[in-house]
């Protein structure tokens, strides 16, 4: 075995684990990121000039830019509703998420009766339950930010009780020891544990509640970028349909981006050491 | 031209017979009953045209994908979409019309009628994101303030009006399962009736199509006339028709809703014009109502733009037949 | 010396504090059962210091983490202080000091010195100070740096700082000072006399150090392995105080001999 | 601080967290779930007889059942054509989002020009997006395999690249003491650490591909569980439509059942000892 | 027994396998700086056997871990067998065994001890035979335990046979045998001299023993700490091979106590 082996290259090692600096995004590292989307774009830009691809299948970059700036307004106007509503959504789904993942680690039982019917829940197509919402709940924010929340609180329900279970085996003798409580070892050691857990699945969940505000504005609503998103498809209005998209994908992105920053600045200290 | 393209191989594909395929705006249903018929009694295969139907859905209205050459053939559900996609440059002309008098009505319960036009003031409209528009031409037709309607979008069931959460639900008069709830006890106006002249299930293709297969267009437009004048005569075994194409359908359900929608393809128009006519002026007043109501991004269509009376100039006596 | 197998602790202030009887441990495994501890019978006086000597792999940690609640006995008795070793633990008579640190990474070596005091119910009577605990174990001016930035033996000061913190009536070490250089090992092992002294804590301490156990307890409980059993009870007849230089006496070269010989043995 | 905290009662201590048995799930095991589903079923009907809740709203369980009986052989005929695109769909997604991750994490500069657009992809409503698709791959069940492959990847994604990570130092050292190639600290190392958040996202990964065929069938289709959605929603029928959610869902539920019990088999070793 | 503040290691054979010239390493923390080693100039020759000995934190591990290429110094240079100490760990030539036994949780024991052959292009001509190694450190019949089914002492023996299955030609290790009985510890001594004379391994061996120092090694490099400087480079001039009984030698005795001096005033 060792001998087949030994002529085998070896160029690169596995990085270097120490030392490793924390680096705050700067507007250098954020360069590259910005040189891809725009190579996409242009790529973009290229295939729609070369393979003539009409307006009304996909438009063109230039045309979707003008559409941005011509409804600049109107699409930040129609941006505010649907920030509130996936901010709200994401906040209450998360909470309910964290609270239902609490319950099921300090009560087993509590996972093997809910868990398969928050799996079910979660499975029901929400436009399909979008219309008794907004007859249980009306035509205002309600209903929008619950179907924001539903989508986004699967996630880090899944998520969080893995990591609420990850904690180490010496950590939970230490705190046995010490006869603390379960609420103790949630708080001290369980919390902290599952923070890289949590903090993965509030990266999932900030592109669902965005998704979930815009889907959910496909019914009972006058405003907001999912109205436009109808609006400009029924009036195959194709360049302000993307130009839509960008506004929400932007939207998307940079939530993801703030709990990214906030993860690094909550997570300081280095889990995996052997303490 | 990818639609030529695919109409040559369906060419060389069968013997003889073309491949044509239709995409649907909607799912199947008593919209297919002429088609069904057709399909059934060997009416496209009698015309050389071998149909396959392409549903569409909720999510998909299918008119890109016609525009874009995956069929050649397109039907949507109401006309204003296909003014609307022509005056984004999308190359598509209506051919024929399946619905003479589109069977979108306001929907009312008893105790607060909706009759004519102004009994809407005051009182509260639940539509989808899409009815928006039908409600503004019908209020400026009227001369009725929007601001003495109140206007809601609510999603495409009944319940919120047998709740009470609104006065009025919009909805196609045809759609008799959907108002089921409704027993029969409720109040209608039609779009039409309020001076809104819409087309239900306008047929389409695109711009090279009808120039470089007219006579495919032609053909097909023969065999599905036929198809609905039998569905007119025998609903029930139509019915089973489209059951038979959409297993999952129920005939009587169909046959139901079918006998409304029937009873608005055919008026006095196609007494005298056959299956599928179109009127000139009709076309022209939605083309005006939607240009005063700024529909149109820039300049709008013209009319020769979006319709063709090639067609059905071409295939009267078998329409009529 | 008493070569018995069932060994019974010279009382040396009334009862025993931690009483094991019959004691077995076996863990399943998917290879099959491994006993590592079998019929252990063994009383620890109160305010005892006895040490745990034998062979690595013998069952010391095992034969800790049963007193202290963490691993259910297969079979046998065990009290501490008295109670069920759930009761004593419960109500924090106990203090461990893990094997490796079992330090919280993401708190400062002073906030886990202060751990025991956020949690199930803080201290019992009196406490000692973090910060004085600290700069006794010697990390006075380290107190905030993270365990990850500590090296091995820093950590496991920071743990043993920990377990004295709250003045624990029964104190099980496992291998404290493993990790210390000599010259820090023989200074806390003084100060841990001291504190033994002045407290009257029960300790329970493994250790690899034959002089160590010698210097510090009073009895020695040698283990042999496969299973672990009892394989002799040594007592240490030197008088407290003890000062380092007990170890250049004979009658300490003699028991750390005759515990080699056993060891050896074993 | 000491002092106020000392007669605070502690009922109970953390669970002992050696010793811990591996439960296989057996009957006695499902009871609980199945018992909550059950209780939670006969409330439904209570509260639908005791307000008298219209069928159209929402039907009562006695009416989903029948239109689950009546209807079982046509709901059956349809869940394949769903299940089939949804297995697919999480296979093809998974897969994306594991090498993507693996991408990620060997070359750091990969993440942060991917990454943002991997969020711009997820964020786009999938409906608004799906003419493109059709023209691009037909109307059969390519289409609809890729939606529901682009709504599974996500949550693998995040959670792989953070599972990747998540390796002790202490591992790194050592594979890097033996001049480990990058890709034998991957197979080696990495793979086994990302196990835990692999399963995680799997697990939410599952309910995606169910709800993302489903979406897909919203496209154009004669055929599916989303496709019966539809159609029972525009004719109101009411228990249709629910039975069919709810066949929906046991589904996901079986494939998250299904990921948990893999999982129960690949873990076999305790990843939070200190080695 | 010189006392130089840059210290030169007698050449035993051939130049220097392992230098350290000025060699400074300093940590940056959010509370400051750590000097952990400060302007080390040591060599260290060829198959030759060298302690680091000093006080906990005086930054033992640490030069190992800059010796293996594991961290980058501040200042200074380093070379291994002539090279960087990237290209040396890049062709194979070192083993380390960690302080913690870093074993990988999902492997047995015997896989454990595998995995140097299976990485990094595997073993470098000779290799041992895993399971004779694990025989070796005593854990035969435990080969297919998992690391969280092992004693503590166990898991260290586990990562000794892992770090020797290669026959590396520097090996580094970092109080490989703490968590041992001395028993055990005494018969590894024995058996790391026999493979280090049959073998001509180059060994950096960190340790917190003194008798363990002066019994296998003719070097003992004491530092001091805060920060980490030479403090002596101790020369053990007894003959090779050594049985343990030297251990009762009066020249074993005499450089003992002169290290323990050494280190008292570290
Ligand atoms: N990552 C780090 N960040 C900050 N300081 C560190 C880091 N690693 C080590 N140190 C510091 O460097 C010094 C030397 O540490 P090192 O681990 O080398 O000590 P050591 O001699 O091995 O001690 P021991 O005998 O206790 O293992 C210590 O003061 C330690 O706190
Ligand atoms: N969870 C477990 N599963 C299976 N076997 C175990 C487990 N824990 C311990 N053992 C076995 O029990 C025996 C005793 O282990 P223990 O840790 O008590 O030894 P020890 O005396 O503390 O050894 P050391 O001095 O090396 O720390 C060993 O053979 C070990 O392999
Ligand atoms: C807003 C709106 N809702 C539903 C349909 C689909 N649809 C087309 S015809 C029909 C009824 C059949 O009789 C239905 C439900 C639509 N096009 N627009
Ligand atoms: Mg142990
Ligand atoms: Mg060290």
């Amino acid at each position: 075995m060792s001998t087949t082996l030994t002529d085998r290259r070896i160029t690169e090692g596995p990085e270097l684990p120490v030392q490793k600096r924390r680096r705050r995004p700067t507007l250098g590292r954020m360069l590259l990121p910005i040189g891809v989307v725009v190579g996409l774009i242009l790529v973009w830009q290229l295939a729609c000039s070369v393979f003539n691809i009409p307006t009304y299948i996909i438009p063109s970059p230039v045309e979707v830019w003008q559409s941005l700036s011509e409804n600049w307004a109107m699409l930040m106007q129609n941006t505010w509703p649907t920030l509130i509503e996936s901010v709200l959504g994401f906040a209450l789904g998360n909470l309910v998420a964290i609270l239902l993942a609490v319950l099921f680690v300090h009560w087993k039982l509590a996972e093997r009766a809910l868990m398969p019917v928050a799996v079910f829940i979660r499975t029901i197509p929400i436009v399909a339950v979008a219309p008794v919402l907004v007859i249980m709940f009306g035509q205002g924010y309600t209903p929008k930010i619950l179907i924001a929340a539903l989508i986004s609180f699967f996630p880090t329900l899944v998520n969080m009780v893995k990591g609420l279970e990850s904690v180490d085996k010496q950590s939970l003798e230490l705190l046995r020891v010490l006869s603390a409580s379960r609420n103790e070892v949630l708080w001290k050691v369980r919390m902290f544990a599952s923070l890289p857990y949590l903090f993965a699945s509030l990266k999932i969940a900030a592109g669902n509640s965005v998704i979930g505000a815009i889907v959910a504005e496909w019914i009972g609503s006058q405003e907001g970028l999912g109205y436009l998103i109808i609006q400009a498809t029924y009036n195959f209005n194709t360049p302000l349909l993307y130009a839509t998209m960008t506004v929400a994908s932007i939207m998307a992105v940079l939530f993801f981006g703030l709990i990214g920053l906030i993860e690094r600045l909550v997570v300081t200290w280095e889990a995996d050491v052997k303490a | 031209n990818a639609a030529a393209k695919q109409a040559n191989e369906g060419k060389s594909a069968g013997s003889g017979s073309r491949n044509v395929s239709l995409q649907l705006g909607w799912l199947i249903s008593e919209g297919q009953l002429g088609e069904a018929v057709a399909l059934a009694k060997g009416y496209y295969a009698d015309n050389g045209i071998k149909l396959s139907i392409q549903p569409g859905g909720p999510s998909i209205d299918g008119v890109s994908l016609v525009a874009g050459g995956r069929s050649q053939l397109g039907e949507v559900s109401s006309s204003p979409s296909l003014m609307l996609a022509r005056s984004q440059g999308v190359p598509v002309k209506t051919f024929a019309v399946g619905v003479q008098e589109h069977p979108y009505a306001y929907v009312s319960l008893p105790n607060k009628p909706v009759h004519e036009p102004k009994d809407l003031i005051g009182k509260k409209v639940g539509t989808q994101a899409t009815g928006q528009i039908l409600l503004s031409a019908l209020l400026a037709k009227n001369n009725i303030d929007p601001g003495d309607v109140e206007v809601v979008v609510i999603g495409a069931d009944v319940t919120p009006l047998t709740t009470g959460q609104v006065d009025v639900w919009t909805g196609w008069l045809s759609n008799v399962t959907a108002m089921r709830p409704l027993k029969d006890k409720y109040v209608s106006m039609r779009l039409w009736d309020a001076g809104i002249h819409l087309y239900g299930y306008p047929y389409y293709t695109t711009d090279s199509v009808m120039s470089e297969q007219r006579d495919l267009v032609e053909k097909w437009v023969s065999a599905t006339a036929k198809g609905w004048s039998f569905a007119r005569e025998n609903l029930q075994e139509a019915a089973e028709m489209v059951v038979k194409l959409q297993p999952t359908l129920k005939a009587e359900d169909i046959a139901a809703q079918g006998e409304v929608l029937l009873k608005y393809a055919y008026n006095d128009a196609t007494k005298t014009d056959g299956w599928g006519t179109m009127n000139r002026d009709v076309w022209q007043s939605q083309l005006d109502t939607w240009t005063e109501l700024k529909q149109f991004k820039g300049t709008p269509p013209k009319l020769e733009d979006f319709v063709t009376f090639d067609v059905l100039d071409a295939t009267k006596e078998a329409r009529k037949a | 010396m008493t070569d018995i197998s069932t060994a019974t602790l010279a009382s040396h202030q009334g009862t025993g504090a931690v009483t094991l009887e019959n004691v077995t441990v076996t863990f399943n495994t998917d290879r099959g059962r491994v006993t590592a501890l079998q019929d252990i019978t063994v009383s620890l006086p109160e305010h005892g210091f006895v040490s745990l000597l034998g062979p690595s792999g013998c069952g010391k940690s095992t034969l800790l983490r049963v007193v202290a609640d963490l691993l259910d006995p297969s079979a046998g008795d065990i009290t501490v202080l008295g109670r069920t070793p759930e009761e004593a633990r419960k109500s924090r008579e106990l203090g461990f000091v893990f094997q490796d640190a079992a330090l919280l990474p993401w708190r400062t070596a002073i906030e886990n010195v202060r751990l025991p005091f956020q949690v199930g119910g803080g201290a019992r009577g009196e406490a000692e100070s973090p910060e004085k605990l600290l700069e006794l174990v010697g990390l006075k001016g380290r107190e905030n740096a993270y365990p990850h930035e500590l090296s091995g033996g820093m950590r496991q000061r920071v743990s043993i700082a920990r377990a004295l913190v709250c003045r624990p009536r029964v104190l099980l070490m496992d291998e404290p000072f493993g990790a210390l250089d000599e010259i820090t090992r023989d200074r806390l092992n003084e100060e841990l006399l001291r504190i033994w002294e002045a407290t009257g804590t029960t300790i329970l301490f493994v250790t690899h150090s034959i002089p160590e156990s010698v210097f510090l307890s009073q009895q020695v409980l040698v283990l042999s392995s496969h299973p672990g059993r009892v394989r002799e009870l040594v007592d240490i007849n030197l008088p407290y105080p003890r000062k380092l230089e007990v170890r250049d006496t004979p009658e300490f070269t003699a028991i750390a001999a005759h515990l080699r010989r056993l060891l050896e043995t074993c």
